[in-house]
């Protein structure tokens, strides 16, 4: 938390008259409500920019009417009617584990943002264990999803869970691995650290070290990505055509909407953890630029990612669950060793 | 000389008697996003493997064939639109020529020009939902959209000659329910020229995805024999590599002078009449239809289409099987006339109906996914599975 | 292993394919209709609402018989001797009061068939396509401008013509009857 | 071959079973009787000059007295046509399955019996498809009343009568 005092700091010198604990708990709540600020206003903004961006691939317009300019309140209405729908629950749903699910997803999700540095001075808690931890914390929604799946007492929401269980832990390997590859070199997991470690300029970054192997790293990172926040061609456990709507097919109003904001949640912060640790973080690509503040470059990249993550969606069609398990085993898995295996005789030549 | 009957399925599933577990039956549909309309299917799985799968219909039954004993021969004609409301045009075509048959009616050379253009274009479209949907199945969503955005062009023009967009009632005993409007046929023939570069897109972005020949290639495969023993027709069955097209094989109006290949499966990502097969050959048809459409028009004779329509149709008494080939395969009516003006009985042999029924034959021992491929592969309509 | 890394080769490149016509598509023209601000123009075949011109309609009922769904309801009364209904725009005398020209468009299955028996061109389909309601009944499109008292005197009139005509048969028929029972009594005082 | 041919054929191997042979009609057919149907489609299905390898349809109709079933035989190597037909009376319609033969005819069987009431012997799933299965009656026969309601559901919609003025 020091960092982030400090940054308070600098911001309302006055903080530092006032009583440790004091300071300390304004400071806390204050971080908290901003991230889940944020969290909520990207969600609204990616729920938009996928619908665009969705439309625009596909010939149409997408949402046009609410709010006047190209529909930008669309996702704000959306909310609103999520949030007044009736809640249903299935008569037959186990009632506790049914309500406690899409709060775990969201949790988890939120979670992760507690160790992503915004810039040099803006990060809410600098670990230094900081990329073992945002791993393993958003680990913890598939317990989430399992919960949700299971808890419908329904056929294809059991399906959904199971698929989503096998896949994110056999997902987490290739993640864990491609990140390895990284953390072998910079001799960190502070997420600010890593950043550090990677000033200079673009050819600094992670991605273009020992080249191409980081950038094959980098890549597998966001190929198992997908498959960790469940999108396109790795959506399995929603599997809509499949599945109807796998885990969350009985959910509904705001219980499927925090799932839904836990999907976006997610999806920024594997972007958000891909920038940190193989893109620059906060670092402007180069020199001239720096005038730009860094949370804008730290932002803009993971915003960048997360199209690349629409894009991909909007083209691709759906793996088979054998299919996803052969990707994840024999591709990424044993590509990702070899990464680590040629970096560390690459280090030691 | 007994031949050994074809059995259930040829594709047992092996599993260690130990590994086996209990079996979950699993009710998809009728409510489900790729059962095609109001399909359900009641499974049996052992995990994601499906052990087998019943279809059951009947969920959306209308009645066809008693309404259509009660009513005018012409009155039939708005109603066979409706059996299978993506391919009207072609459900026009075989009900009326069955009864021209009957009756022994010369049409003009424009309407039976005009019938081609429109039964073609209609496959086109067809086939273009067929696509889209099975995209949709796999889970890419996007080309839906861009074969409805080609599509909607088909029903524009279909708009402009019959002035409906989907049960077009245009094509009557006797001729078509009106002559093509001036500048018509240049409009098709624009829509050719704009159609077919957009075949490649759809290829680039579809057929040739690798994820999708892997979701799709060696997946359902229905051989020759076991597809013909089980009724399957049309592209179904030319996925196949079964050779048989009602357009060639049992010419009907003048479909024997146009110059145009029949699609078959080869096999060429994976098995001989795997899914892909399927959907390669719907693809594929869209070419040939685009040349069928292109030499039609340029022979087109001038005329007026309309005038060998009769107002009041008697049949002669009789009957008659009368097939046709739609974009889902071979369409019967079986007619059969006491010579009033109302039909005695009118039987329809629709197409999905029988490719649907080869899912209980060919599901067991996939997986749930490819099982929502197999059914898209097999294009069916429920409307005109249950009539 | 050579088809493994062919494998991942072809996933690659055809994914990239495939993200080079999302990418080149994200830029061109949509093709949407933002419908109730821009509306298409309907070619004038269009089959959409139905409309029936009274002042043509001789009320032969042939769109009636020809509604395979029976939609239509048309009711009649046989106008007077001296009376003139006038004639239709293609010059065929108007026979029939009618009184009563009902079109269900909650029934009508659009296929204009309707159309092509009616002698006069009275009814037709028209490109209309907004007439969506919130309640079904007011689909029920009235066409015949007759008031009810019009009707019901019409109809009372046909009632009494007929009964007047029943009656005049009646009499005549009994008139043979009688002239038949004089004969018969003649014939039978003949033979005595 | 032509339908002569064919009729000549089952004419030499199955003499009783034949009713009638009309080569004068659109489709020549002929008419057999229910006894040994199985096996003579058996013998047009596997025998090598005739090869009846796909049956096109198979229709129930009502005649009045009886009923019957028709079945329209093509075969994909020879490209031939016949029309079987077998009549049965109404009390007793029983014909033997063709459905172990041609796999297509399980569901059109099925069809017929749900539509017209025949029972096919052998039949391996003698179900009603389209209809539910507690429906009454079988409502292609000519002499078939609608029902007024169904499990309590009244089945002539409101909507289905008249619209003259009097009635609304």
């Amino acid at each position: 938390m020091e960092p982030l005092f400090q940054f308070f700091n600098n911001l309302f010198p006055f903080i530092s008259d006032w009583p440790e604990w004091l300071a300390h708990t304004v400071v806390g709540v204050v971080t908290v409500l901003l991230l889940f600020g944020f969290v909520a206003l990207f969600a609204l903004f990616a729920i938009w920019l996928e619908r665009k961006i969705s439309a625009h691939m596909q010939d149409r317009l997408g949402p046009m009417e609410v709010g006047g300019w190209h529909g930008w309140a669309q996702p704000i209405a959306d909310a609103i009617k999520l949030l007044v729908k009736e809640d249903i629950i299935p008569a037959m749903a186990d009632r506790t584990l049914f309500k406690l699910a899409p709060v775990i997803v969201f949790t988890a999700a939120l979670a992760g943002f507690a160790v992503l540095p915004w810039s040099q001075d803006f990060i809410p808690a600098d670990l230094n264990v900081g990329l073992l931890y945002i791993l393993s914390v958003s680990s913890f929604a598939v317990i989430g999803l399992l919960m949700g799946g299971w808890a419908s007492n329904n056929k294809w929401s059991l399906y959904g869970a199971m698929r989503a269980a096998s896949q994110m832990i056999s997902y987490e390997i290739p993640v864990a691995l491609a990140l390895l590859a990284v953390i072998m070199n910079a001799g960190t997991m502070s997420m600010r650290h890593l950043v550090i470690a990677q000033s200079g300029n673009i050819l600094d970054w992670n991605v273009f070290n020992f080249f191409p192997l980081t950038a094959v790293a980098f890549f597998i990172y966001f190929v198992a990505s997908l498959a960790e926040v469940n999108r396109t061609p790795f959506d399995l456990p929603e599997g809509e055509s499949e599945l109807v709507g796998g885990f969350h097919t009985e959910y509904s109003s705001m219980r499927f909407a925090f799932f839904f904001l836990g999907e976006y949640a997610n999806m920024y912060i594997v972007s958000a953890i891909a920038t940190t640790v193989f893109l620059g973080g906060w670092l402007a690509p180069f020199e001239a630029l720096n005038f730009i503040p860094g949370p804008i470059w730290f932002v803009g990249k993971a915003m960048t990612l997360v199209f690349i993550q629409m894009w991909l969606r909007w083209t691709l069609p759906r793996l088979r669950v054998d299919q996803l398990m052969y990707t994840c085993w024999k591709v990424l898995t044993p590509f990702s060793f070899a990464i680590i295996l040629l970096i560390g005789l690459w280090k030691v030549l | 000389m007994k031949k050994s009957n074809i059995p259930e399925s040829q594709f047992e599933l092996q599993v260690p008697e130990s590994l086996k577990t209990e079996e979950m039956t699993i009710s998809m549909g009728p409510q489900h996003p790729s059962t095609h309309g109001v399909l359900q299917v009641i499974l049996k799985t052992d995990g994601e493997i499906i052990n087998s799968a019943k279809p059951q219909i009947g969920y959306l039954h209308r009645c066809f064939e008693k309404h259509a004993e009660n009513i005018t021969w012409h009155q039939v004609i708005p109603f066979t639109d409706r059996l299978d409301y993506i391919a009207s045009m072609n459900n026009n075509l075989g009900y009326v020529i069955g009864i021209e048959r009957m009756m022994n009616l010369e049409v003009n050379e424009r309407a039976e020009h005009l019938r081609v253009v429109v039964s073609e274009l209609n496959r086109i479209a067809s086939h273009l939902i067929a696509l889209g949907t099975y995209g949709l199945d796999i889970g890419a969503f996007t080309p839906f959209l861009y074969v409805f955005r080609d599509r909607e062009k088909i029903l524009d023009l279909f708009e402009e000659i019959s002035g409906a967009r989907l049960l077009y009632n245009y094509i009557w005993v006797g001729g078509v329910a009106y002559d093509a409007p001036e500048g018509w046929r240049e409009k098709v023939l624009e829509f050719c020229d704009y159609f077919e570069p957009k075949i490649k897109e759809y290829n680039d972005i579809l057929t040739y995805n690798k994820i999708f020949i892997e979701r799709t290639a060696n997946v359902g495969v229905i051989p020759a024999e076991v597809g013909i023993s089980y009724g399957v027709s049309g592209p179904s069955l030319r996925g196949s590599g079964v050779n048989f097209d009602l357009r060639k094989d049992d010419p009907y109006s003048i479909y024997d002078r146009f110059d145009f290949n029949v699609v078959v499966g080869k096999g060429e990502m994976g098995t001989v009449g795997d899914t892909w097969d399927r959907y390669w050959v719907r693809v594929d048809e869209m070419v040939e239809s685009v040349k069928i459409i292109r030499q039609a028009l340029e022979n087109l004779p001038e005329g007026d289409a309309k005038e060998t329509v009769p107002r009041n149709i008697k049949v002669p008494a009789g009957e008659y099987y009368m097939r046709t080939e739609t974009p889902r395969g071979e369409l019967g009516f079986y007619i059969i006339s006491d010579g009033s003006k109302m039909p005695n009985r009118v039987k329809v042999r629709s197409p999905a109906f029988c490719n649907l029924s080869v899912l209980q034959a060919i599901a067991p021992g996939v997986m749930i996914a490819d099982l929502v491929a197999i059914i898209g592969s097999l294009d069916i309509v429920l409307g005109e599975v249950d009539r | 292993m050579r088809q493994y890394f062919k494998n991942i080769y072809e996933a690659i490149a055809t994914i990239l394919v495939g993200m080079g016509v999302t990418w080149r598509h994200l830029f061109t023209r949509a093709v949407t209709v933002q419908y109730p601000h821009v509306k298409r123009e309907l070619p004038e075949r269009s089959r959409m609402q139905l409309f029936v011109e009274m002042d043509d309609c001789i009320g032969c009922m042939a769109c009636q018989r020809a509604c395979p769904v029976d939609c239509i309801d048309i009711k009649t009364v046989r106008a007077g001797k001296e009376e003139d209904l006038g004639e239709t725009s293609n010059g065929q005398k108007k026979r029939l009061h009618v009184v009563q020209f009902n079109i269900d468009m909650g029934k009508c299955c659009y296929c204009s068939d309707c159309v092509f028996p009616c002698p006069t061109g009275a009814i037709r389909m028209t490109p209309e396509y907004e007439f969506t309601t919130y309640d079904r009944s007011s689909l029920l499109f009235k066409f015949a401008t007759y008031t009810p008292e019009q009707i019901s005197e019409l109809q009372e009139r046909e009632r009494k013509e007929k009964e007047a005509q029943a009656a005049a048969r009646a009499a005549k028929l009994k008139a043979a009857e009688e002239a038949k029972k004089a004969a018969a009594k003649n014939d039978e005082t003949k033979s005595e | 071959m032509t339908a002569q041919e064919i009729y000549n054929s089952i004419q030499e191997k199955f003499p009783d079973t034949i009713v009638e042979f009309n080569d004068s009609v659109l489709q020549p057919y002929i008419k057999l009787t229910p006894d040994q149907f199985n096996e003579v489609c058996q013998f047009l299905r596997d025998t090598d000059t005739l090869g009846f390898d796909a049956l096109m349809n198979l229709s129930g109709v009502d005649y009045g007295e009886e009923l019957g079933t028709v079945y329209h035989l093509y075969s994909m190597q020879h490209r031939h046509k016949i029309v079987l037909k077998v009549n049965v009376p109404r009390e007793h319609a029983e014909i033997p399955t063709v459905a172990d033969l041609w796999r297509t005819a399980d569901w059109h069987e099925r069809e017929v019996f749900d539509l017209y009431g025949i029972n096919f012997i052998n039949h391996p799933d003698m179900r009603r498809i389209l209809l539910p299965d507690d429906w009454e009656g079988y409502p292609l026969r000519k002499d078939y009343v609608q029902p007024e309601e169904y499990n309590g559901i009244t089945i002539a919609h409101p909507d289905m009568k008249g619209n003259s003025d009097e009635e609304k």
